[in-house]
């Protein structure tokens, strides 16, 4: 709060000065967007100059929807939920550890071949304890499976979560890695392992 | 019920274990940034930028010493701690590395294509806009960083960088605010900074540019950007780009008033 | 040419606390370019350190020590205003000598 | 022992940086060094091979060598290292790392009148014991610690 009077002293000399007004300032901020990653990757820029709807309705409110904006966005966002036809959603959680370490993929330097995406999972969570350097970002997985139960309803739960985060928390700070076609269904299902399977160390 | 709620419930029992490890390693990774700041290998970038900056280079053969940096032509004292800001005869908002490529083209002729050229450097391939932004910049060290919003210029600058900052794109939705929007986070081992809560902005914001021993070089502001898109899945942003600018100057604001510690030194 | 040293030498009670960082890339010979072509090892072999006519101290490195090496040690018998001169010579012939005044503790 | 930054650069600006700017050209192509390298020493794999390449027969653990670095290093490309011996007569400090492709780091001579005393920092690959091991009278002494070495940043 110590910031507030600032913010107001800030808020006063824009009106003063003209300033731009919210939806000038998201114009100019789009243009200016466009302009700045003119010589990087044509495909790359194309996507990320595109919001998409979720996108879009989050960076309007700043993470924090209205209600009715957020349960629209959980609806929409589990309805593209698609879940393995197998039925069967335990992968290997050796595999999904692998997976969960891994940081690379989608990444300008990073070379179109056929090496699958990492998830990245330790950079915000705590997961195996052997691993001391997690992120915090997101809660600590540690003891996942022992502490929530490894059934199948937890198995479709988390295959979920991880497949589009915002089905059941709007603009959450999580990817959406299935949905953004980021992880494979197999993929998935390692990671779903990796929480929920007894004989994963997240579980020891 | 959020996922998260839920989970910081259930997980309540495991938490002392998970806390004292935590604060195991944290106490460790401090003690061995403290071993670092015997001897900051910025000191050696400072140096050679000071030499770059005083000697005659490009087609005019002309040194930056008369540079405008903002407190008028030749003053380098200070100039760092009211960057980002308005220039007049450019008629834009510039920041350090911005600038230092419009002297490079005004005093010294080159090619504004030639004067921006190799930004970064890499393993074996020195930059000479780092050194003399790590030059720039600690000839302002122990000063108060004051960026005020004075300039219409300055204050659309800062709401366009304010829309970016929470722009969310890309295959892993991220925006700036995804890693820089909460107190007490970290990446890995990484603290990150929320980077609109003053206390957080002005130790960080005024600590670059750094020396980062993972890379082994001195790392520029541009390049913090540069890198954070990186990692956001985005393409290249352009060097000293006006988005780059844009966001530097809501940075700067939130950080004003912190103690200018450039250049530091980083993990 | 290699950039020069930052030493620095002061006194602190009887002795000479000195500090220097060197400006090198310690190539390690394993790395890889872009290219994917090995990047040959490139590094500082021997560090010399003297005072009045005296090693104060040598050094013989290995690859493994890190980019743009920093070294501290102290030693007796230096006085504020006299020089301490240190030399280094790298796997590749290539030598740097500079050297500081001692200051005051 | 630790200095802030800007103490070291204060000297660093005074005379220091003078006499420094009068040496920048004083580089002699053909200055004897003290030493030779011991290339073979710097070949070794292990403990037990970088001791006899250095000259040493066998070498005893002792609690009079201090290793004062970090247990977590957030980067293996900078781990800060101090060795300081208590050991009477100590003539040299070898660093030696034993998970990294080649053991021996560095060699330290201490002449008459230098302290026992080094501060430098390595690189190391992984996770790794890393060996201080002292040359005191004409006899070997050597000291363990472990450092983890972690991926610090978003990782890749």
């Amino acid at each position: 709060m110590k910031f507030l009077p600032g913010l107001l002293a800030f808020a006063t000399l824009a009106g003063c000065a003209g300033g731009l007004s919210d939806d000038e300032a998201r114009q100019r901020a789009e243009r200016v967007f466009r302009e700045s990653f003119s010589h990087g990757n044509r495909q790359m820029a194309a996507k990320v100059e595109q919001q998409d709807e979720v996108q879009a309705l989050c960076t309007r409110y700043r993470n924090e929807p209205p209600k009715d904006v957020a349960d629209g966005i959980e609806r929409s966002q589990a309805a593209s939920i698609r879940y393995p036809a197998s039925g069967k959603l335990l992968g290997d959680w050796r595999q999904g550890e692998k997976i969960a370490q891994d940081g690379y993929g989608l990444r300008f330097t990073d070379p179109d071949t056929q090496r699958p995406n990492g998830g990245n999972c330790y950079n915000c969570h705590r997961i195996a304890p052997a691993e001391i350097s997690f992120g915090t970002i997101g809660p600590s997985l540690a003891r996942f499976g022992a502490l929530r139960g490894t059934g199948e309803a937890t198995q479709r739960y988390v295959y979920g979560k991880i497949y589009d985060s915002q089905a059941s928390l709007a603009c959450s700070q999580m990817p959406r890695f299935g949905h953004n076609g980021v992880l494979s269904e197999a993929q998935i299902m390692h990671l779903v392992a990796l929480l929920l399977d007894p004989e994963s160390p997240v579980n020891k | 019920m959020p996922f998260h709620r839920l989970l910081a419930g259930m997980l309540a029992a495991a938490v002392p274990c998970v806390c004292m490890a935590q604060q195991d390693t944290q106490k460790e990774v401090e003690r061995y940034r403290q071993l670092l700041a015997e001897g900051n290998p910025a000191d050696l970038f400072e140096a050679r930028g000071e030499e770059l900056w005083k000697a005659p280079r490009g087609p005019k053969q002309t040194s930056l010493e008369q540079c405008d940096l903002g407190l008028g032509p030749g003053v380098v004292k200070g100039a760092f701690a009211h960057l980002p800001r308005y220039f007049a005869d450019t008629d834009r908002v510039q920041d350090l590395e911005s600038r230092l490529v419009t002297c490079r083209v005004t005093l010294q002729g080159f090619k504004p294509e030639d004067a921006a050229k190799n930004p970064f450097s890499a393993p074996g391939r020195a930059s000479d806009l780092e050194a003399l932004a790590s030059f720039v910049a600690g000839q302002s060290r122990g000063m108060k960083l004051d960026a005020p919003l004075r300039h219409p210029k300055e204050i659309e600058a800062f709401q366009i960088g304010e829309q970016l900052f929470y722009r969310r794109a890309g295959p892993h939705d991220f925006a700036c605010v995804s890693c820089h929007g909460e107190n007490g986070k970290r990446i890995r081992l990484q603290d990150l900074p929320k980077l609109t809560d003053p206390g957080d902005a002005r130790k960080i914001f005024t600590s670059w540019p750094a020396y980062r021993v993972s890379q082994g070089t001195v790392r520029t502001m541009q390049h913090r950007l540069y890198d954070c898109y990186w990692q956001m899945r985005h393409p290249q942003m352009d060097y000293a780009s006006e988005a780059s600018i844009a966001l530097e100057v809501f940075m700067a604001k939130y950080a004003s008033g912190g103690e200018i510690s450039a250049p530091g030194l980083k993990r | 040419m290699a950039d020069p040293m930052r030493i620095r030498a002061n006194m602190a009670g009887d002795k000479v606390e000195v500090r220097v960082l060197m400006s090198h890339e310690m190539e390690t010979g394993q790395r890889k370019d872009a290219s994917g072509a090995i990047v040959p090892a490139h590094f500082i072999q021997n560090v010399t350190v003297t005072h009045a006519g005296k090693t104060v101290l040598s050094a013989q490195w290995g690859t493994s020590i890190s980019k743009n090496p920093f070294v501290h040690f102290r030693f007796k018998g230096g006085k504020p205003g006299e020089k301490v001169t240190i030399s280094w010579v790298d796997n590749k012939g290539e030598r740097r000598t500079d050297e500081v005044v001692i200051g005051g503790g | 022992m630790r200095r802030s930054r800007r103490e070291f650069l204060q000297a660093g600006s005074g005379a220091g940086v003078l006499a420094l700017a009068a040496a920048a050209g004083l580089v002699r192509p053909g200055e004897a060094f003290a030493q030779q390298w011991n290339k073979a020493a710097f070949e070794t794999k292990s403990f037990a091979d970088t001791l006899k390449a250095l000259g040493g027969s066998g070498s005893t653990e002792s609690a009079q060598i201090q290793i004062t670095a970090p247990d977590i290093a957030e980067n293996g490309a900078v781990v800060p290292i101090t060795i300081e011996s208590a050991i009477p007569r100590t003539q040299t400090i070898a660093i030696l790392i034993e998970k990294n492709p080649n053991t021996l780091s560095a060699n330290f001579d201490i002449p008459d009148g230098t302290d026992p005393f080094v501060t430098t920092r390595v690189k190391m690959a992984e996770t790794s014991n890393i060996y201080a091991v002292v040359k005191a009278d004409g006899k070997y002494f050597h000291a363990a610690k472990e450092i983890k070495v972690t991926l610090g940043g978003c990782g890749g």
